[in-house]
């Protein structure tokens, strides 16, 4: 009786995930091989035929072919955003959890403060511009490490406290310099820390929308994100499309999942836990 | 060999410094980050302070005091927007809170299909929110939506959980739930692993029941954990946008706006710098809900 | 060379890639390239790709890039923010009228006055054009449009009933349809801008009675909430909530939803511009012919007519470099063939045109033919009061939403709109505010 | 090769001073043991002369270089830490490795060396091992091997066997002072176990507070404790200690009364005291004997019978507590009322002041 209730517990479990989690994506999968007809009822219903391809072809081509510039600027978008964060994220946290410096108090604060606060959207679009920046993926890049950075110092920082200080002693006796120390001995051991800071970043920046849609104006510069906007229209929507769309963008931080899957927990055990 | 007594090398208090030892810590680790963070988030943030006291068009603009701040506590939906913030914070995340901690128990105890669970509840954290968005909008339509007509299949009439004014705030803080539940759980997962196995053998030894251990073991050794996720997700709540957008965009009429929604009204309508005041309106809100719930988890956190 | 054309002959996802760097880095060494920031309903990119093949055809040595942003206030917020920042396209598209004057036309445009094809240009449409020095900015993007009421011609039949002249005669019909087991009223609160009908469209009617109103609005003085004729559009969409006229879904159904019910006979009725028929006739293109159109009606019969909605406008932004290819643009869009023909081609008719010398095809859908019987007669149009008075408010369609879901009661609802609008006038620094 | 001076060092963090002005002077080649309660300095000490630890004041000179700004990695010295501190992401091949890698040796003086050093320690096998994989003692070889690899002037220990067991702790023991022997390197050891400090030293230096208490070599701390920090700290098990006061004083003899001892008299430094002083009289446990009459008359409080010796608690008639460890098996009862007797030479006098004053030579 005793053996059996993980089995039963185990199948009622999944029978409830797969309507709560399951069926939700199924939906959306059902959707993106419907043709626009029958994708206009919305109902969950068995698509009729096989439209996936001609679905996604439009998808792929509409506008010029943009999803493909979309995808390649939400790629470099995120990957050099979330490679920035993980360097500059992990140093803070490195002489935040090492220095007992006196304004490591305000300098706190100031990183809650950037948890909290919402930016302010005018003025940033105005001191963009003023460098240079605005509507280019150089300063969309800063931006999404500006917005990020306090959530990765704080991950890193809670994880730096728990790497013995005598690592970093060794190290300099051993003759490193302060980049050796950080970039031989502590960045390799944050890994766990760091993964959890990709996933998490990597799928809230390849994600983001509203930033985009502030700060990178223009056809050429479009993310996944607002590629939604091509067939979800104020006058109408083709919901076949804007399904296709949801899934083909999904695929990457799918794969970024699929990766790292297993190290998440890990991450998390080393690094918000014991924040 | 011996001991000199203190007196005799007075002459070496004049040590000619040459160079100071390297910092091992440098300073300047922190400044590229300073610079990105300062320039692009801290500058914008400190001057939004004087633009919210102005009314600006797109070309020029007029100092006007408080005006804004009067004029946005005037706005007929900013109380009931304040008020809705605050419920959606706290329902998401108390519902995270519980629902995580659940899912957490479950998925660390020997349930079979473990790893297949635990990939479906972290899947919607990886998905846009605007997708997300648009597919439960589709799902909830009082009509066609799946929601409904699979209750109908049991003779239940379902609500229009988008349509109904005193329902909408809670069906989007729902959808919220759904998406967000799973990085709580796995924070929790997080934190139940790192409890001792040593604590639950001694309960046993104890003779407590699961319940008790789950009451006297589990709950109170993850608290950190619990700490995490109420802090992120309910800043994350108070600051919510995307997904009430992308489902309500704060209807029907005003009944699901918050204080987000109802700034970037404002900011859309070209109304920037009632739009700014409102975003001071929102962050301090946020400090004086964060702040010392921050203090009180992190103290009883001292305590353990 | 166009991306246009590249698309058409090569496919494959390489293929794609290339055009994006090797191809179109070469076109752009020896041709001007314009940008043109165009809406995004499906009809306007439909003629939007129609034209510009038509005018690279023409013009070989420019070439134009589409953007196509988001709609809606968020299309307000980014035509705006591009303008004051100065990162605005080449050419953009975006509305006459109220949101016009609101970009500050004479520092963000170029000056049109004086092209010769403005002699082209119908009066009407002019007037939502000219920025307060009198200058005229923009060449129409489209067709007018009629606002009123698009209802099922089979439905009509087969009760025997014949298009209401006032409201009193809109609800008995409404009242039979229902006995019949139609929706009398489609709404579609999905898409939260359609609820806006019953005020926006009901312009005609208070115009007719107040005829001062536009500009007693804008100076501030006339109010709905105290002007009778104004308050009669809340009244209206009140008072088919109360009658339980709508469609069951009305809270959630989207413009999509209520054309299909419209065009499939499930509902009679549904208060809209008739730029909705080129959908009905893309989607189902065999049921159009079942769509008519009629001004919503007032309480007077002998006062009957419809509001007329002006076409967006194609403007080109003050600080681009690409000047003389940008005028090429404009002026091929103000001509027959540019302006015209390319919607003609499409088939997307959805009202008259406002470029002299461009005629409607003889085989236009039934609604349109309806709309064009307004314009023939006299004084049975009036524009709507957004190309009057800049002064909109911003929260109209959240307000008509909560009146058409019966959450505020009609004189509630004009007194709040009234609050709204005070805001924007405000904003603009209009007089009297 | 290198000694060290170290002249009035001093080190404070912000009012507090944790080290209070060291003098010192080490000779090449030395084995130096530093012991000390914790938190007396020791292992500040020790990080001072690493370059862990900015000096606030005074010199530190190793050869004949003044070191206090020089980086550590140019002070020729190498430490191994009390946790060991290697690197958990690298092979003990690249943790020994490390420090030649970061000196950008070449590849084969790298690989030779490190071999070498494997062999010295016996942990060839190891190389290619991460850290997790080890036990405690190959840990403590590799942390050792990494020293070694730099070919130190210098080696610092920070209490290294104390995360050993204690079998183990022997046999590193041994190992240690084999490889002083081998290198005959100047080596620094902290420790706050003085068998360590006994065994090991060449030279022992008792810290308290931030203050040196004596250096000198394991015997002469045993025998001559300088103070009574000392005298308690040196030896086990602890020196026992009895106030009392002088009674008389007589050339090199001095007589002390006390509640549980009356006119006992010594030999010491007499010129030191006079008639009424307060003194404390230390005597170790191994010095006394039974007796029919002696100084000391007590109640046996518990006997330990280990058979070579006999472990005595006495309680005195003060209530202070006494213990005697007496050479062979005697059958004692709790309760039963013992004499002890000593040789005055194996006693040693304290001033008031805590200062050890022996008789002059």
């Amino acid at each position: 009786m005793k053996k059996q209730l993980p089995l039963i517990s185990g199948i009622a479990a999944i029978t409830v995930s797969f309507f709560v989690f399951v069926i939700p994506f199924l939906f959306i999968i059902f959707m993106a091989f419907k043709d626009r007809r029958q994708a206009a009822s919305r109902d969950f219903s068995w698509p009729e035929g096989f439209h996936l391809w001609e679905n996604l072809v439009e998808v792929v081509t509409t506008r010029n072919w943009m999803m493909i510039t979309a995808f390649v600027n939400s790629s470099i978008l995120t990957v050099v955003s979330v490679t920035l964060l993980v360097v500059l994220a992990a140093m803070v946290g490195f002489v935040l959890a090492r220095r007992d410096a006196k304004w490591n108090g305000p300098i706190e604060f100031l990183i809650l403060a950037g948890l909290m606060i919402p930016p302010a959207v005018v003025p940033t679009i105005w001191l963009l511009q003023g460098l240079k920046l605005f509507g280019t993926l150089h300063g969309m890049i800063l931006i999404e490490v500006a917005y990020n950075l306090p959530f990765s110092i704080i991950l890193y920082r809670a994880f730096i406290a728990t790497i013995p200080r005598e690592l970093d002693e060794a190290a300099i006796i051993d003759g490193a310099r302060p980049l050796d120390v950080f970039f031989r001995v502590i960045l390799p051991l944050l890994w766990p820390v760091t993964v959890t800071n990709i996933v998490v970043q990597s799928v809230g920046i390849f994600n983001d929308f509203t930033n985009p849609l502030y700060y990178l104006p223009g056809a050429n510069n479009a993310t996944v994100q607002l590629t939604l906007y091509n067939f979800q229209s104020q006058f109408n929507t083709a919901y076949n499309l804007l399904f296709t769309n949801i899934l083909l963008i999904t695929i990457p931080p799918l794969l970024v999942f699929l990766f790292f899957n297993r190290q998440i927990v890990a991450g998390m055990t080393a690094g918000a836990v014991k924040g | 060999m011996s001991v000199t007594t203190a007196d005799s090398a007075g002459a070496l208090q004049t040590t000619v410094r040459k160079k100071p030892i390297q910092a091992r810590y440098p300073g300047w680790f922190i400044l590229p980050a300073a610079v990105i963070y300062s320039v692009l988030f801290l500058a914008p943030t400190v001057s939004s302070l004087y633009f919210s006291l102005t009314r600006w068009t797109l070309f020029d603009s007029v100092f006007i005091g408080f005006e804004n701040f009067a004029q946005f506590f005037r706005e007929p939906f900013l109380v009931q927007g304040l008020i809705n913030t605050v419920i959606y914070a706290v329902v998401t995340s108390g519902m995270k809170v519980v629902i995580g901690m659940a899912f957490a128990v479950l998925l660390t105890s020997n349930i079979v299909a473990r790893g297949y669970l635990r990939s479906v509840v972290f899947f919607p954290v990886l998905v846009s929110t605007v997708g997300v968005g648009i597919t439960f909008t589709v799902l909830m339509h009082p009509t066609q939506g799946m929601i409904n007509e699979t209750l109908a299949l049991f003779g239940i009439k379902g609500p229009g959980w988008l349509t109904n004014p005193s329902l909408a705030l809670y069906s989007v803080a729902l959808v919220d739930v759904w998406k967000g539940v799973g990085l709580a759980t796995v924070i929790y997962i997080a934190g139940l692993v790192a409890i001792p196995r040593d604590y639950y053998e001694a309960a046993r030894i104890d003779g407590a029941t699961p319940w008790q251990n789950f009451w006297y073991v589990t709950l109170p050794l993850s608290r950190p954990a619990t700490a995490t996720v109420i802090i992120l997700s309910f800043i994350g709540g108070l600051r919510t946008f995307d997904l009430i957008w992308a489902m309500t965009k704060g209807g029907p009429g005003f009944a699901s706006d918050t204080v987000a929604s109802v700034i970037y009204k404002q900011y859309q309508a070209g109304f920037y710098g009632l739009s700014t005041a409102g975003n001071v309106v929102l962050f301090v809100l946020i400090a004086v809900l964060v702040i010392p719930l921050t203090m009180i988890l992190n103290r009883r956190r001292g305590h353990e | 060379m166009t991306m246009t054309y590249t698309r058409k002959t090569i496919l494959g996802l390489t293929a794609g890639l290339m055009s994006m760097t090797g191809l179109t880095g070469i076109a752009l060494a020896q041709q001007t390239t314009l940008s043109l920031f165009s809406p995004n309903d499906q009809a306007a990119v439909a003629y939007t790709e129609a034209m510009i093949e038509a005018f690279e055809a023409a013009n070989p040595d420019i070439n134009v890039e589409i953007e196509v942003g988001p709609g809606g206030t968020e299309r307000d917020n980014m035509v705006k923010s591009r303008l004051a920042t100065g990162t605005m396209n080449d050419v953009f598209v975006y509305n006459a009228g109220s949101l016009f004057q609101a970009i500050n036309p004479v520092q963000t445009t170029v000056d049109l006055t004086n092209e010769p094809y403005m002699a082209d240009i119908l009066n009407s449409f002019k007037q939502t054009v000219t920025a307060n020095d009198g200058t005229l900015r923009g060449v129409p993007y489209g067709q007018a449009m009629g606002g009123g009421v698009l209802y099922n011609k089979k439905i009509y039949e087969e009760l025997g009933l014949s298009v209401p002249m006032t409201w009193d005669e809109f609800m008995a019909n409404s009242a039979k349809i229902q006995e019949a087991g139609y929706a009398p009223v489609i709404q579609t609160f999905g898409d939260t801008w359609t609820s806006q009908l019953f005020i926006l469209a009901d312009y005609f009617n208070v115009q007719a009675k107040n005829p001062q109103f536009a500009e007693m609005y804008t100076r501030g003085e006339a109010k709905y909430a105290n002007t009778p004729a104004a308050m009669a559009g809340f009244q209206k969409q009140a008072d088919v909530f109360n009658a339980g006229y709508l469609n069951e879904d009305f809270g959630a159904a989207t413009l999509n939803d209520g054309l299909r019910m419209l065009a499939d006979g499930e509902g009679a009725h549904y208060p809209m511009l008739t730029f909705a028929v080129g959908t009905i006739a893309q989607d189902y293109p065999e049921l159009v012919g079942d769509v008519g159109f009629f001004a919503l009606p007032g309480d007077d019969a002998s006062l009957n007519g419809t509001t007329v909605w002006m076409p967006t406008a194609l403007y080109i932004s003050a600080n681009t470099p690409n000047m003389e290819a940008a005028k090429k643009l404009v002026e091929f869009v103000a001509s027959k063939e540019g302006g015209c023909d390319p919607w003609v081609e499409i088939n997307a008719i959805t009202g008259p045109f406002l470029i002299q010398g461009c005629e409607l095809p003889a085989d236009v859908n039934p609604a349109v033919a309806d709309l064009q019987t307004y314009f023939t007669a006299n004084g049975r149009t009036a524009p709507a009061l957004e190309f009057l008075s800049p002064v909109k408010g911003p929260s109209l369609e959240n307000i008509t939403v909560e009146v058409g879901s019966g959450i505020r009661t009609p004189e509630d609802a004009a007194a709040l709109y009234d609050e709204d609008v005070k805001k924007q006038a405000q904003q603009l620094g209009l007089p009297g505010w | 090769m290198a000694g060290l001076e170290l002249n009035r060092l001093r080190k404070s963090y912000g009012a507090v001073e944790v080290i209070k002005g060291v003098d010192l002077s080490i000779m090449d080649g030395e084995f130096v043991v530093f012991v000390g309660p914790s938190g007396c300095g020791k292992s500040t000490l020790l990080r001072m002369i690493a370059g862990l630890e900015e000096i606030t004041g005074g010199e530190l000179k190793i050869g004949s270089l003044v070191v206090n700004e020089v980086e550590p990695r140019d002070r020729g010295i190498a430490m191994v830490f009390q946790s060991y501190a290697l690197y958990p992401h690298m092979t003990v091949y690249d943790n020994v490795g490390f420090g030649l890698k970061l000196a950008r040796a070449p590849k084969e003086e790298r690989d030779r060396k490190i071999r070498d050093a494997a062999r010295i320690l016996q942990m060839e096998h190891l190389l290619d091992r991460k850290p997790s994989q080890l036990s405690g003692g190959q840990r403590q070889r590799v942390a050792i091997g990494r020293a070694i690899v730099r070919q130190p002037e210098v080696f610092l220990f920070d209490e290294p066997l104390s995360n050993l067991d204690a079998a183990l702790r022997v046999d590193m023991r041994m190992e240690l002072a084999k490889l002083h022997q081998d290198l005959g390197a100047t080596m620094i050891y902290v420790t706050h176990d003085q068998v360590e400090a006994m065994t090991l030293a060449d030279k022992i230096v008792v810290l308290n507070a931030g203050i040196v208490q004596q250096v000198g070599s394991p015997i002469e701390l045993y025998q001559r404790p300088a103070n009574l920090f000392v005298a308690g700290f040196i030896g086990s098990p602890k020196m026992n200690l009895l106030s009392g006061s002088v009674t008389a004083v007589d050339g090199d003899a001095v007589t002390i009364s006390g509640k549980d001892m009356a006119n006992v008299q010594l030999s010491a430094d007499a010129e030191a005291f006079k008639v009424g002083d307060m003194v404390t009289l230390g005597i170790r446990p191994q010095r006394l004997h039974l007796s029919g009459s002696g100084a000391l008359v007590g109640q046996v409080v518990l006997v330990e019978r280990l058979g070579n010796e006999t472990n005595v608690s006495v309680s005195l008639p003060s209530g202070a507590n006494f213990l005697a460890v007496l050479d062979g098996d005697h059958v004692l009862q709790p309760g039963q009322v013992v004499t002890f007797d000593f040789a005055t030479s194996d006693a040693v006098v304290f001033d008031v002041d805590g200062i050890a004053r022996y008789a002059q030579a």
